[in-house]
Protein backbone atom coordinates (compact mmCIF):
# COMPACT_ATOMS: atom_id res chain seq x y z
CA UNK A 1 0.00 0.00 0.00
CA UNK A 2 2.29 2.65 0.89
CA UNK A 3 6.14 1.33 -0.80
CA UNK A 4 9.09 3.05 -0.75
CA UNK A 5 11.95 1.73 -2.73
CA UNK A 6 15.62 2.86 -3.56
CA UNK A 7 16.88 0.95 -6.72
CA UNK A 8 18.89 0.40 -9.56
CA UNK A 9 16.13 -0.11 -11.95
CA UNK A 10 14.10 2.68 -13.81
CA UNK A 11 10.69 2.84 -12.95
CA UNK A 12 6.79 3.52 -14.95
CA UNK A 13 4.48 6.64 -13.60
CA UNK A 14 1.68 4.52 -14.87
CA UNK A 15 2.79 1.37 -12.56
CA UNK A 16 3.33 3.55 -9.29
CA UNK A 17 0.16 5.72 -10.29
CA UNK A 18 -1.50 2.55 -10.42
CA UNK A 19 -0.52 1.51 -6.73
CA UNK A 20 -1.11 4.55 -5.27
CA UNK A 21 -4.75 4.21 -7.22
CA UNK A 22 -8.02 4.54 -4.24
CA UNK A 23 -11.77 4.75 -4.76
CA UNK A 24 -11.89 7.85 -2.61
CA UNK A 25 -9.09 9.60 -3.77
CA UNK A 26 -9.70 12.33 -6.31
CA UNK A 27 -6.45 13.41 -6.96
CA UNK A 28 -2.67 12.23 -7.35
CA UNK A 29 -0.02 14.70 -7.55
CA UNK A 30 3.39 13.49 -8.86
CA UNK A 31 7.10 14.59 -8.38
CA UNK A 32 9.41 13.62 -10.96
CA UNK A 33 13.02 14.70 -10.77
CA UNK A 34 15.66 13.83 -13.91
CA UNK A 35 18.83 14.87 -14.50
CA UNK A 36 19.16 18.08 -15.47
CA UNK A 37 21.47 18.87 -18.09
CA UNK A 38 23.40 22.24 -16.52
CA UNK A 39 26.33 21.73 -18.77
CA UNK A 40 26.98 17.95 -17.22
CA UNK A 41 26.98 14.03 -19.15
CA UNK A 42 26.23 11.75 -15.83
CA UNK A 43 25.13 12.22 -12.35
CA UNK A 44 26.25 9.03 -9.69
CA UNK A 45 23.99 8.44 -6.66
CA UNK A 46 24.68 6.98 -4.01
CA UNK A 47 22.66 6.23 -0.99
CA UNK A 48 22.95 5.19 2.34
CA UNK A 49 20.30 2.65 2.34
CA UNK A 50 20.08 1.35 5.68
CA UNK A 51 19.47 4.99 6.90
CA UNK A 52 17.42 5.75 3.96
CA UNK A 53 14.66 3.98 3.90
CA UNK A 54 13.16 4.49 7.49
CA UNK A 55 13.97 7.89 7.17
CA UNK A 56 11.61 7.99 4.02
CA UNK A 57 9.27 6.24 6.13
CA UNK A 58 9.39 8.47 8.70
CA UNK A 59 8.40 11.23 6.20
CA UNK A 60 5.90 9.36 4.72
CA UNK A 61 4.00 9.19 7.62
CA UNK A 62 4.35 12.30 8.99
CA UNK A 63 3.41 13.37 5.10
CA UNK A 64 0.17 11.36 5.80
CA UNK A 65 -0.93 12.44 8.99
CA UNK A 66 -0.46 16.00 7.83
CA UNK A 67 -2.13 16.16 4.79
CA UNK A 68 -4.48 13.17 4.98
CA UNK A 69 -2.83 11.35 2.40
CA UNK A 70 -4.36 7.97 0.90
CA UNK A 71 -1.32 6.34 -0.68
CA UNK A 72 2.08 7.74 -0.99
CA UNK A 73 4.55 5.91 -3.66
CA UNK A 74 8.21 6.87 -3.17
CA UNK A 75 11.14 5.35 -5.51
CA UNK A 76 14.58 6.87 -5.60
CA UNK A 77 17.53 5.72 -7.65
CA UNK A 78 21.24 5.07 -7.12
CA UNK A 79 24.01 4.27 -9.65
CA UNK A 80 24.83 6.56 -12.93
CA UNK A 81 22.50 8.33 -14.21
CA UNK A 82 22.41 10.14 -17.72
CA UNK A 83 20.72 13.23 -18.70
CA UNK A 84 17.06 13.14 -19.32
CA UNK A 85 16.79 10.17 -16.57
CA UNK A 86 14.61 9.73 -13.85
CA UNK A 87 16.08 10.43 -10.47
CA UNK A 88 13.00 9.95 -8.08
CA UNK A 89 9.17 9.62 -8.08
CA UNK A 90 6.90 10.48 -5.53
CA UNK A 91 2.82 10.01 -6.02
CA UNK A 92 0.46 11.60 -3.01
CA UNK A 93 -3.33 10.30 -3.49
CA UNK A 94 -5.66 12.08 -1.55
CA UNK A 95 -9.78 13.08 -1.19
CA UNK A 96 -8.68 16.55 -2.50
CA UNK A 97 -6.11 18.38 -4.82
CA UNK A 98 -5.07 21.11 -1.70
CA UNK A 99 -3.93 17.87 0.22
CA UNK A 100 -2.24 15.71 -2.67
CA UNK A 101 -0.44 19.05 -3.63
CA UNK A 102 1.02 20.01 -0.18
CA UNK A 103 1.62 16.48 0.90
CA UNK A 104 3.86 15.63 -2.12
CA UNK A 105 5.91 18.99 -1.74
CA UNK A 106 6.47 18.14 1.86
CA UNK A 107 7.96 14.80 0.85
CA UNK A 108 10.20 15.91 -1.51
CA UNK A 109 11.49 18.77 0.52
CA UNK A 110 11.99 16.75 3.77
CA UNK A 111 13.64 14.20 1.72
CA UNK A 112 16.51 16.70 -0.14
CA UNK A 113 17.32 17.81 3.43
CA UNK A 114 17.04 14.55 5.60
CA UNK A 115 17.72 11.34 3.64
CA UNK A 116 21.05 10.47 3.30
CA UNK A 117 22.02 10.36 -0.23
CA UNK A 118 24.32 11.81 -2.28
CA UNK A 119 24.92 12.83 -6.03
CA UNK A 120 28.03 13.48 -8.02
CA UNK A 121 28.20 15.48 -11.27
CA UNK A 122 30.25 14.03 -14.16
CA UNK A 123 31.09 16.78 -16.82
CA UNK A 124 34.08 17.38 -19.29
CA UNK A 125 35.51 19.31 -16.66
CA UNK A 126 35.79 16.64 -13.87
CA UNK A 127 33.84 15.42 -11.11
CA UNK A 128 31.70 17.55 -8.22
CA UNK A 129 30.33 16.36 -4.75
CA UNK A 130 26.50 18.18 -4.89
CA UNK A 131 25.82 20.40 -1.83
CA UNK A 132 29.87 20.19 -0.36
CA UNK A 133 31.31 23.53 0.94
CA UNK B 1 36.23 -3.55 21.05
CA UNK B 2 35.31 -3.35 17.31
CA UNK B 3 33.54 -0.33 15.53
CA UNK B 4 32.57 -0.39 11.83
CA UNK B 5 33.15 2.96 10.29
CA UNK B 6 30.85 3.35 7.58
CA UNK B 7 31.69 6.58 4.82
CA UNK B 8 29.51 7.79 1.90
CA UNK B 9 30.22 10.31 -0.87
CA UNK B 10 33.30 12.44 -0.87
CA UNK B 11 34.14 10.54 2.44
CA UNK B 12 33.69 7.18 0.53
CA UNK B 13 35.88 8.08 -1.77
CA UNK B 14 38.70 9.13 0.93
CA UNK B 15 38.26 6.49 3.73
CA UNK B 16 36.46 3.69 1.45
CA UNK B 17 33.00 1.95 1.64
CA UNK B 18 33.34 0.50 5.34
CA UNK B 19 36.17 0.09 7.92
CA UNK B 20 36.47 -2.35 10.86
CA UNK B 21 38.47 -0.71 13.62
CA UNK B 22 39.75 -2.83 16.48
CA UNK B 23 39.99 -0.27 19.92
CA UNK B 24 41.48 -1.14 23.38
CA UNK B 25 39.93 0.46 25.92
CA UNK B 26 37.45 3.24 25.62
CA UNK B 27 35.96 4.54 22.55
CA UNK B 28 33.98 7.94 21.98
CA UNK B 29 33.19 9.16 18.43
CA UNK B 30 35.77 11.70 18.39
CA UNK B 31 38.85 9.25 19.53
CA UNK B 32 37.72 7.09 16.44
CA UNK B 33 37.94 10.15 14.22
CA UNK B 34 41.14 11.03 15.36
CA UNK B 35 42.84 7.56 14.76
CA UNK B 36 40.95 7.91 11.13
CA UNK B 37 42.73 11.08 10.47
CA UNK B 38 46.26 9.99 12.06
CA UNK B 39 45.65 6.91 9.67
CA UNK B 40 44.53 9.18 6.22
CA UNK B 41 45.96 12.27 5.74
CA UNK B 42 43.08 13.23 3.20
CA UNK B 43 40.78 12.47 5.93
CA UNK B 44 42.26 14.86 8.40
CA UNK B 45 42.19 17.94 5.92
CA UNK B 46 38.37 16.82 4.26
CA UNK B 47 37.17 16.71 7.65
CA UNK B 48 39.38 19.10 10.39
CA UNK B 49 40.28 22.42 10.27
CA UNK B 50 43.34 24.01 11.15
CA UNK B 51 42.44 24.61 15.15
CA UNK B 52 42.23 20.66 15.01
CA UNK B 53 38.09 21.14 15.03
CA UNK B 54 35.82 18.81 12.63
CA UNK B 55 34.42 20.70 10.26
CA UNK B 56 30.69 21.83 10.04
CA UNK B 57 29.73 20.29 7.19
CA UNK B 58 30.72 16.86 8.27
CA UNK B 59 27.52 14.66 9.27
CA UNK B 60 27.75 11.72 11.68
CA UNK B 61 25.53 8.99 12.80
CA UNK B 62 25.82 6.52 15.25
CA UNK B 63 24.24 3.40 14.87
CA UNK B 64 22.00 4.95 11.98
CA UNK B 65 21.05 7.98 14.05
CA UNK B 66 22.30 11.68 13.71
CA UNK B 67 24.75 12.71 16.71
CA UNK B 68 25.83 16.90 16.97
CA UNK B 69 29.39 17.42 16.26
CA UNK B 70 29.20 20.11 18.67
CA UNK B 71 27.94 18.37 21.36
CA UNK B 72 28.32 15.05 21.23
CA UNK B 73 31.71 13.85 19.77
CA UNK B 74 32.47 12.46 23.70
CA UNK B 75 29.48 9.86 23.30
CA UNK B 76 30.57 6.55 24.16
CA UNK B 77 30.56 3.51 21.64
CA UNK B 78 30.25 0.30 22.38
CA UNK B 79 31.46 -3.37 20.60
CA UNK B 80 29.43 -3.70 17.41
CA UNK B 81 28.79 -0.10 17.09
CA UNK B 82 28.67 1.49 13.88
CA UNK B 83 29.59 5.44 12.89
CA UNK B 84 28.60 6.66 10.06
CA UNK B 85 30.63 9.56 8.06
CA UNK B 86 29.33 11.60 5.14
CA UNK B 87 28.65 15.11 3.63
CA UNK B 88 25.53 17.11 3.76
CA UNK B 89 22.84 14.73 2.04
CA UNK B 90 21.80 15.89 -1.73
CA UNK B 91 19.03 13.38 -2.94
CA UNK B 92 16.08 14.05 -5.05
CA UNK C 1 5.65 20.00 -27.97
CA UNK C 2 3.06 21.63 -25.74
CA UNK C 3 -0.05 19.82 -26.01
CA UNK C 4 -3.79 19.87 -24.95
CA UNK C 5 -6.16 17.15 -25.44
CA UNK C 6 -10.15 16.66 -25.24
CA UNK C 7 -10.90 13.61 -25.39
CA UNK C 8 -13.06 10.15 -24.90
CA UNK C 9 -9.61 8.15 -24.48
CA UNK C 10 -8.01 7.25 -21.45
CA UNK C 11 -3.74 8.29 -21.21
CA UNK C 12 -0.80 6.94 -20.12
CA UNK C 13 1.45 9.15 -17.58
CA UNK C 14 4.69 7.73 -18.90
CA UNK C 15 3.44 8.62 -22.29
CA UNK C 16 2.51 12.21 -21.50
CA UNK C 17 6.10 12.59 -19.00
CA UNK C 18 7.81 11.48 -22.29
CA UNK C 19 6.51 14.01 -23.93
CA UNK C 20 7.18 17.02 -21.62
CA UNK C 21 10.76 15.94 -21.18
CA UNK C 22 13.71 18.46 -21.38
CA UNK C 23 17.41 18.23 -20.91
CA UNK C 24 17.04 21.56 -19.22
CA UNK C 25 13.93 20.42 -16.87
CA UNK C 26 15.29 19.30 -13.21
CA UNK C 27 11.35 18.50 -12.31
CA UNK C 28 8.08 16.89 -13.57
CA UNK C 29 5.29 17.65 -11.43
CA UNK C 30 1.42 15.80 -12.56
CA UNK C 31 -1.51 16.80 -11.40
CA UNK C 32 -4.10 13.38 -12.16
CA UNK C 33 -7.74 14.40 -11.37
CA UNK C 34 -9.88 10.63 -10.70
CA UNK C 35 -13.70 10.11 -10.38
CA UNK C 36 -13.71 9.86 -6.29
CA UNK C 37 -16.40 7.36 -4.87
CA UNK C 38 -18.55 9.19 -2.89
CA UNK C 39 -21.45 7.35 -3.21
CA UNK C 40 -21.45 7.76 -6.93
CA UNK C 41 -21.19 4.74 -9.55
CA UNK C 42 -20.67 7.29 -12.94
CA UNK C 43 -19.37 10.38 -13.84
CA UNK C 44 -20.36 11.77 -17.18
CA UNK C 45 -18.82 14.61 -18.67
CA UNK C 46 -19.17 16.84 -21.32
CA UNK C 47 -17.00 19.76 -23.00
CA UNK C 48 -17.85 22.99 -25.53
CA UNK C 49 -14.64 21.48 -26.72
CA UNK C 50 -14.18 25.09 -29.50
CA UNK C 51 -14.37 26.76 -26.48
CA UNK C 52 -12.66 24.90 -23.73
CA UNK C 53 -9.54 24.03 -26.02
CA UNK C 54 -8.26 28.04 -26.89
CA UNK C 55 -9.06 28.64 -23.00
CA UNK C 56 -6.66 25.81 -21.81
CA UNK C 57 -4.12 27.39 -24.60
CA UNK C 58 -4.41 30.70 -22.96
CA UNK C 59 -4.24 29.09 -19.22
CA UNK C 60 -1.24 27.23 -20.94
CA UNK C 61 0.15 30.28 -21.71
CA UNK C 62 0.20 31.96 -18.96
CA UNK C 63 1.25 29.19 -16.54
CA UNK C 64 4.37 29.11 -18.94
CA UNK C 65 4.99 32.91 -18.94
CA UNK C 66 4.41 32.96 -14.86
CA UNK C 67 6.75 29.95 -13.89
CA UNK C 68 9.39 29.74 -16.74
CA UNK C 69 7.97 26.35 -17.63
CA UNK C 70 9.76 24.05 -20.01
CA UNK C 71 6.78 22.31 -21.44
CA UNK C 72 3.17 21.54 -20.57
CA UNK C 73 0.87 18.60 -21.51
CA UNK C 74 -2.80 18.43 -20.87
CA UNK C 75 -5.50 16.13 -21.37
CA UNK C 76 -9.01 16.18 -20.27
CA UNK C 77 -11.47 13.39 -20.64
CA UNK C 78 -15.39 13.45 -21.75
CA UNK C 79 -17.73 11.04 -21.89
CA UNK C 80 -18.93 8.22 -19.09
CA UNK C 81 -16.18 7.33 -16.70
CA UNK C 82 -16.73 4.62 -14.00
CA UNK C 83 -14.86 5.12 -9.87
CA UNK C 84 -11.72 5.57 -10.13
CA UNK C 85 -10.62 6.46 -13.54
CA UNK C 86 -8.56 9.06 -15.07
CA UNK C 87 -10.51 12.83 -15.71
CA UNK C 88 -7.50 15.11 -16.33
CA UNK C 89 -3.96 15.13 -16.55
CA UNK C 90 -1.49 17.95 -16.26
CA UNK C 91 2.17 17.60 -16.54
CA UNK C 92 4.76 20.32 -16.11
CA UNK C 93 8.29 20.66 -16.36
CA UNK C 94 10.76 23.05 -15.25
CA UNK C 95 14.41 23.63 -14.64
CA UNK C 96 13.43 23.46 -10.86
CA UNK C 97 10.60 21.97 -8.56
CA UNK C 98 9.40 25.23 -7.32
CA UNK C 99 8.20 26.45 -10.64
CA UNK C 100 6.98 22.82 -11.87
CA UNK C 101 4.83 22.73 -8.55
CA UNK C 102 3.14 26.19 -9.01
CA UNK C 103 2.97 26.26 -12.61
CA UNK C 104 0.85 22.62 -12.50
CA UNK C 105 -1.26 23.86 -9.77
CA UNK C 106 -2.14 27.08 -11.59
CA UNK C 107 -3.41 25.50 -14.39
CA UNK C 108 -5.65 22.91 -12.49
CA UNK C 109 -7.15 25.51 -10.32
CA UNK C 110 -7.79 28.09 -13.61
CA UNK C 111 -9.19 24.64 -15.59
CA UNK C 112 -11.99 24.51 -12.94
CA UNK C 113 -13.04 28.13 -12.60
CA UNK C 114 -12.66 29.13 -16.28
CA UNK C 115 -12.74 25.75 -19.14
CA UNK C 116 -16.21 24.94 -20.43
CA UNK C 117 -16.49 21.57 -18.93
CA UNK C 118 -19.07 20.16 -16.98
CA UNK C 119 -19.87 16.71 -14.94
CA UNK C 120 -23.04 14.94 -13.92
CA UNK C 121 -22.53 12.59 -11.19
CA UNK C 122 -24.53 9.40 -11.22
CA UNK C 123 -25.59 7.24 -8.42
CA UNK C 124 -28.23 4.95 -7.34
CA UNK C 125 -30.51 7.94 -5.84
CA UNK C 126 -30.17 9.09 -9.36
CA UNK C 127 -28.41 12.13 -11.22
CA UNK C 128 -26.91 15.21 -10.50
CA UNK C 129 -24.87 18.37 -12.26
CA UNK C 130 -21.69 19.49 -10.56
CA UNK C 131 -21.30 23.24 -9.23
CA UNK C 132 -25.26 23.82 -9.78
CA UNK C 133 -26.47 26.52 -7.29
CA UNK D 1 -31.03 36.44 -39.70
CA UNK D 2 -29.77 32.73 -38.44
CA UNK D 3 -28.35 32.68 -35.06
CA UNK D 4 -27.22 29.14 -33.58
CA UNK D 5 -27.48 28.51 -30.21
CA UNK D 6 -25.58 26.05 -28.09
CA UNK D 7 -26.84 24.34 -24.81
CA UNK D 8 -24.19 22.50 -22.79
CA UNK D 9 -24.96 20.52 -19.18
CA UNK D 10 -28.13 21.22 -17.76
CA UNK D 11 -29.47 23.51 -20.78
CA UNK D 12 -28.16 20.90 -23.05
CA UNK D 13 -30.73 18.43 -21.40
CA UNK D 14 -33.55 21.40 -21.66
CA UNK D 15 -32.88 22.76 -25.05
CA UNK D 16 -30.82 19.79 -26.88
CA UNK D 17 -27.27 20.58 -27.83
CA UNK D 18 -28.08 23.19 -31.29
CA UNK D 19 -30.93 24.89 -32.05
CA UNK D 20 -30.99 27.01 -35.42
CA UNK D 21 -32.94 30.20 -34.96
CA UNK D 22 -34.47 32.18 -37.64
CA UNK D 23 -34.87 35.66 -36.36
CA UNK D 24 -36.86 38.58 -38.43
CA UNK D 25 -35.16 41.83 -38.22
CA UNK D 26 -33.18 42.81 -35.11
CA UNK D 27 -31.60 40.58 -32.71
CA UNK D 28 -29.83 40.60 -29.61
CA UNK D 29 -29.11 37.97 -26.68
CA UNK D 30 -31.73 39.29 -24.43
CA UNK D 31 -34.07 38.59 -27.57
CA UNK D 32 -33.32 35.38 -28.01
CA UNK D 33 -33.12 34.23 -24.47
CA UNK D 34 -36.68 35.60 -24.47
CA UNK D 35 -37.71 33.45 -27.30
CA UNK D 36 -36.15 29.96 -26.07
CA UNK D 37 -38.41 31.16 -22.83
CA UNK D 38 -41.15 31.15 -24.62
CA UNK D 39 -40.96 28.21 -26.90
CA UNK D 40 -39.49 25.74 -23.69
CA UNK D 41 -41.01 26.15 -20.14
CA UNK D 42 -38.14 23.89 -18.54
CA UNK D 43 -35.84 26.45 -20.23
CA UNK D 44 -37.70 29.86 -18.30
CA UNK D 45 -38.01 28.10 -14.76
CA UNK D 46 -34.52 27.06 -14.74
CA UNK D 47 -32.96 30.41 -16.40
CA UNK D 48 -35.18 33.24 -15.36
CA UNK D 49 -36.18 34.18 -11.78
CA UNK D 50 -40.01 34.88 -10.87
CA UNK D 51 -39.39 38.89 -11.81
CA UNK D 52 -38.16 37.61 -15.22
CA UNK D 53 -34.26 38.36 -14.35
CA UNK D 54 -31.92 36.17 -15.61
CA UNK D 55 -30.74 33.93 -12.75
CA UNK D 56 -26.97 34.55 -11.41
CA UNK D 57 -25.91 31.19 -12.41
CA UNK D 58 -26.56 31.25 -15.88
CA UNK D 59 -23.48 31.86 -17.96
CA UNK D 60 -23.30 33.24 -21.90
CA UNK D 61 -21.11 33.40 -24.37
CA UNK D 62 -21.11 34.98 -27.45
CA UNK D 63 -18.73 33.58 -30.73
CA UNK D 64 -17.08 31.74 -27.74
CA UNK D 65 -16.30 34.74 -25.50
CA UNK D 66 -18.20 35.81 -22.41
CA UNK D 67 -20.37 38.26 -22.06
CA UNK D 68 -21.73 39.37 -18.97
CA UNK D 69 -25.28 38.69 -18.34
CA UNK D 70 -25.80 42.38 -16.10
CA UNK D 71 -24.41 44.64 -18.61
CA UNK D 72 -23.89 42.87 -22.45
CA UNK D 73 -27.60 41.50 -22.59
CA UNK D 74 -28.20 44.08 -25.45
CA UNK D 75 -25.49 43.17 -27.59
CA UNK D 76 -26.57 43.03 -30.89
CA UNK D 77 -26.12 39.74 -32.78
CA UNK D 78 -25.20 39.64 -36.08
CA UNK D 79 -26.27 36.51 -39.24
CA UNK D 80 -24.60 33.62 -37.88
CA UNK D 81 -23.64 34.28 -34.84
CA UNK D 82 -23.10 31.72 -32.21
CA UNK D 83 -25.02 31.80 -28.09
CA UNK D 84 -23.70 29.49 -25.83
CA UNK D 85 -26.03 29.15 -22.64
CA UNK D 86 -24.46 26.81 -19.96
CA UNK D 87 -24.62 26.18 -16.01
CA UNK D 88 -21.29 26.99 -14.04
CA UNK D 89 -18.11 25.16 -15.26
CA UNK D 90 -16.83 22.15 -13.47
CA UNK D 91 -14.13 20.03 -15.40
CA UNK D 92 -10.77 18.73 -13.56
Amino acid sequence: MLTIEITNEDFSLDELVRKAKRKDAGALVTFLGTVRDDGIERMELEAFREAALPELERIRDEAAAKFNLLSVEVVHRVGSLAVGENIVAIVCAAAHRDEAFRGCRYIIEELKARVPVWKKELSKNGERWVGHE
Amino acid sequence: MKIKVMAFASFREILGKELDLDIVGEATASGVLAILAVRNKRFKEAAFDESGQIKDYVLLMINRKRIDPRQDLSTRLHDGDELAVFPPVAGG
